[in-house]
């Protein structure tokens, strides 16, 4: 038995459900270097906004339990440049491109939606609702119920290709943004985002993130991500794509068995970029080992007690 | 730029040089091949303690053996667990990283200007250029450290037959001073011969190097150090100011970068 | 020079400022076989409730990325035996001994306060209004801010000793229900209880729990920790106890500086039971570096950027 | 009830025995002292990959130098990581842990049940007994593994000069079966000699154990298994579920529970 790892979303065809996470291979340029494109079942851009963004000042990134906090602060191109500079590129490649992308208002998300969902090379769009490390936009979409929703309608209306919301952890009850995502009229679900955390060295008695604060991923997060997870995937009729500290197959399958169609990988790309290829070895073994011909039928197989 | 690999390789020899110095060789790993000086290769270290990579400069290849030396002190976390490696251990590398040092045209001097750990991608880069053709008269090697202890591979200076300036803070080995007194002097005085600058070391000690650059007029290349989440330029956690504005990843467009181009 | 590590927080002296974390020190007497509880700021008892509880069914804990997942779902010997059986070994300890309760309705915290804060070995209490283990009570306490505050008032109304509120960090925004409880009269706030987490086993695809989540503690965390203590800090003018993956003293001074008076150690117990005597020397070894005379002085005085 | 110590010791001696079955030996550490047959140590691991100690039962004591041994088997994660340390490395050790297991009465035989790495505490507390004067004819060592590999120290068993009953599931050792089955012949045909038993080994095997104790009116302890995040008590987690109701603690009230005590 062959086992097949292939997965439809919203009707389009992935050659295998794992995909990078937004902020985590760049424009896929980099990873390319270390191996074709072509293993992942989708390259997400980092998050593309109607003008460029250098970001925060260093340091923006430090080493925590596990895991990491980050406050690049959606350093990018912006959507004029990604077009020219890096859709060209893009097309090129053998794997679906979702293209993550985040605005300051409503408008905002509605223009980068009209003007990236129709390039041919775009598959899918994710709206980034709930950056945390942005002043203005970023969190107050994804912890507003209706904000969310508001968000979701209007980029809908424009968009030409399905539309992924992309969830905050960041609340006190994740369904009520995934039903109100779904309510918009959201194709597909992905959490997690990075949860807001803070780190201070006691040398200097600084924060070690110029931004003070930062959004915790990696290992340390995967528990909380699925239990996130698992909650959305009862609340709403949408497929999810599971995201948070996912490091190899097993965590995966864990993904898959509460619910997830998909999952993405984010910080594990920066300690082992090609943790694609052994997660995707991996899961065939996993497959072949427990007799199972479809990925798809380890979704949603979790037995609850 | 160079295309890395990432593979596991083996600790395959060990030296404890002074102190908190160690050398280590990993083998065989099939980046060394496109190994050039100034590379760094990015090591997986797992431990409860560390979660990322750390980044060592290539110090010395062996292509046919396919071996790669690099040089480490003991400072913090991840050299501690780094240095309890043991022989035959395997090891996660990815690499080789980053630019590399351009050579120095060919009327020019190469001032070379190391401190502490910053000596492995320079001495490195003093051999390749001196393997290379290029007059070992015609490269000054400043090295400077806090005491004696951190001059290391001094043998492996002599060999390559440079000019040595050995500097130390409390005058324990060679000069007393700090090594950029002594490169100060040498171009306050040099006359009129073109030098080009190579340095890499402490912040403040490349911050006084990019300083006597800018000042003397002399051109050359820092290599700067950042924390490095990914070393493969995704992550845009390790970026440095640049003169112009904006920011550079030190991974990617760096490590090694012109005088007077970074905000140090 | 030597170091003062003495904390006076709501009138009361603690020799120091590590105290134990509810649940994590049972009611004191393991400890006690290793070493003298004097040696402790305070002990925390785990959450004693109005009856006994067996908790829930085994498998109740396992091993996450620098953390641990638990839905004990409070075990605790009932107040009754409480007082019984652990109050005379408790009377006997030469450290500071704060009592946590938990209830399912606001009367019963009421009389747990009433039955628990006149006893003469008891200095402080803590009110337990986030764990995410037990259906009822628990997190509906001090997930919604009108609760929190009714249950603090009510509470503190007969609390004979200061009392301390203890936060979840399940919320949107933790500075609201930190808001309530000092409105409704908390001496002082505590943070934070364990997030919410999941793990699944891929052999048997059941939950590594029986209770199918369970709460998420450990280094992991402490970064949200520490941003959800410094938010806090920031909005109330009460002491503030931090909480969360302390393993240490350097993460104990990182919680000193953004403003916490002192600190819990918990999952750390674990796999380190002499972690508080380590710290104490360690902040006793920090402070003579840095010159600081007192402990206090640490309190607040992070440089943001 | 001991006292536990929390102390580092080192790893004195490491014998790999058959296959993927180690001793370890380690010291100095003062725990040694109070230790008893049944109780374990918690051993901590700094790794990534994993989080809690690890409980392992010791399995012979060396009170003159402060040494304890543990037998283990590489199973998973926390065991591989055991298996790479190096001798000398340091370890912290908490313990000992747990309670220990009774003496048989005078006129009893003691039916010692192992099952694969259910060997270690036994093995302590069968050399006890003999040290301590029990005859050791009255001793009945039941062993039973997957296949000879897996019976491992038969040296050391037979220097006790106990009854040795060796099975294994492939037949490749002793008899071939399941050692419970070994068990119950000898129960049934056993007479009227007073029998008490003392296992430890896998979940079925002490299921069986624990059923044959009940249906044979036998007397005895099992030593259990549980996951341990403290191993000293306090955080409630490594419960079993008793037959009369409500739980117990494996690291406190045991790892020692009697036959019809715990619902398996
Ligand atoms: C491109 C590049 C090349 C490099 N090449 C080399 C090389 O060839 N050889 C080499 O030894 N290192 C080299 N480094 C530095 C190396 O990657 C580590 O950052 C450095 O060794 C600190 O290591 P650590 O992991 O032990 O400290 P960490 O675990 O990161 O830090 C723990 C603590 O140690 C202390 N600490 C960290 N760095 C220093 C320091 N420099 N001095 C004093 N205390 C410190 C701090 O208190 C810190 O909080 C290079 C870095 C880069 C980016
Ligand atoms: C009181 C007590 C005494 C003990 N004494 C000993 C002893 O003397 N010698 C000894 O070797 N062990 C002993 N153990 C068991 C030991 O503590 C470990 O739980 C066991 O060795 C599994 O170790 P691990 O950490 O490698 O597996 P883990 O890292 O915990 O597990 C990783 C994976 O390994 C697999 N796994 C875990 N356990 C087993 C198993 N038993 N068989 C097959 N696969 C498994 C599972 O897939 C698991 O998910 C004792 C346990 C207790 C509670
Ligand atoms: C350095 C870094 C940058 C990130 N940038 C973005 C981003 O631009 N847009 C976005 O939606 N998510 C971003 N994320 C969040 C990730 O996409 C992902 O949701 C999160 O990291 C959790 O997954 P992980 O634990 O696998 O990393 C970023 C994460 C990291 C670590
Ligand atoms: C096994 C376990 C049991 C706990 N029981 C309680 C409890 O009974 N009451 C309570 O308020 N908090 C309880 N907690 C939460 C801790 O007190 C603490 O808030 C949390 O673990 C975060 O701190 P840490 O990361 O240092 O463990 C428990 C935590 C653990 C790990
Ligand atoms: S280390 Fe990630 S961009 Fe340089
Ligand atoms: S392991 Fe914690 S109570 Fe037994």
């Amino acid at each position: 038995m062959k086992p097949d790892l292939k997965v439809t979303i919203a009707g389009v065809d992935f050659a295998n459900p794992i995909m990078t996470a937004s902020g985590c291979s760049g424009y896929g340029e980099e990873l390319s270097g270390l191996y074709p494109l072509s293993k992942l079942g989708a390259l997400l851009t980092k998050t593309i906004t109607p003008e460029p963004r250098e970001g925060h000042p260093p340091p923006r990134t430090a080493e925590t339990a596990s895991g990491m906090l980050n406050a690049i602060g959606l350093a990018n191109v912006g959507v004029d440049r990604f077009i020219e500079e890096k859709v060209p590129f893009l097309r090129k490649q053998k794997t679906k491109i979702i293209v993550n992308v985040g605005g300051r208002t409503v408008d905002e998300y509605v223009t980068l939606c009209d003007r990236l969902s129709g390039l041919d090379c775009v598959d899918m769009i994710e709206l980034n609702l709930g950056c945390p490390n942005v002043d203005e936009g970023g969190m107050q979409f994804g912890s507003d119920p209706a904000m969310t929703e508001r968000t979701v309608r209007e980029a809908k209306q424009v968009c030409r290709c399905p539309l992924i919301a992309k969830l905050t952890p960041n609340v006190t009850d994740i369904t009520a943004t995934a039903r109100a995502a779904e309510q918009g009229g959201a194709d597909v679900l992905s959490l997690i985002n990075s949860l807001v955390g803070m780190a201070v060295d006691v040398q200097t008695w600084r924060p070690v993130l110029t931004y003070n604060r930062g959004g915790l991923t990696g290992p340390a997060i995967k528990p909380v991500a699925l239990a996130q997870v698992d909650a959305v995937c009862n609340a709403v009729n949408l497929p999810v794509i599971g995201i948070g500290g996912i490091a190899d197959f097993r965590d995966v399958v864990e993904f898959l068995l509460v619910g997830a169609s998909a999952v993405q990988i984010g910080t594990t790309l920066f300690v082992e970029p090609d943790a694609p290829l052994k997660i995707v070895n991996g899961l065939k073994q996993y497959m072949k080992e427990k007799n199972i011909s479809q990925v798809s039928d380890l979704v949603g197989r979790v037995r609850k007690y | 730029m160079t295309k890395p690999v990432c593979a596991d390789a083996f600790l395959i020899r060990q030296r404890n040089l002074k102190n908190d110095y160690y050398s280590y060789t990993f083998g065989p790993f099939p980046g060394v091949e496109q190994c050039r000086p100034g590379n760094f290769v990015h090591l997986r270290l797992p431990s409860s303690d560390v979660y990322f990579r750390r980044a060592m400069s290539v110090t010395s290849v062996d292509k046919k053996n396919r071996e790669l030396e690099i040089l480490f002190r003991v400072v913090g976390r991840g050299t501690s667990i780094l240095a309890r490696y043991q022989k035959n251990d395997p090891i996660g590398i990815l690499g080789p990283l980053g630019n590399s040092f351009s050579k120095p045209r060919k009327k020019e001097i190469a001032a070379i200007v190391a401190g502490g750990v910053g000596f492995p991608p320079l001495a490195y880069f003093a051999e390749h250029l001196v393997n290379g053709g290029f007059d070992p008269k015609r490269i000054l090697f400043f090295y400077g450290g806090k005491s004696a202890s951190d001059i290391i591979e001094r043998g492996r200076i002599k060999k390559m037959g440079v000019r040595f300036h050995p500097m130390t803070d409390d005058g324990s080995f060679g000069r007393k001073g700090l090594i950029t007194q002594g490169v100060e002097e040498f171009l306050r005085d040099g006359g009129n011969q073109r030098v080009r600058m190579y340095a890499c070391g402490p912040e403040a000690m490349l911050r006084a190097v990019d300083d006597l650059g800018l000042k003397y007029r002399v051109p050359g290349e820092l290599s700067l150090e950042a924390p490095m989440p990914c070393g493969i330029g995704v992550c845009l956690g390790c970026i440095v100011t640049l003169r112009k504005g904006g920011y550079a990843r030190v991974c990617h467009e760096g490590p090694v970068f012109k005088i007077g181009e970074v905000l140090l």
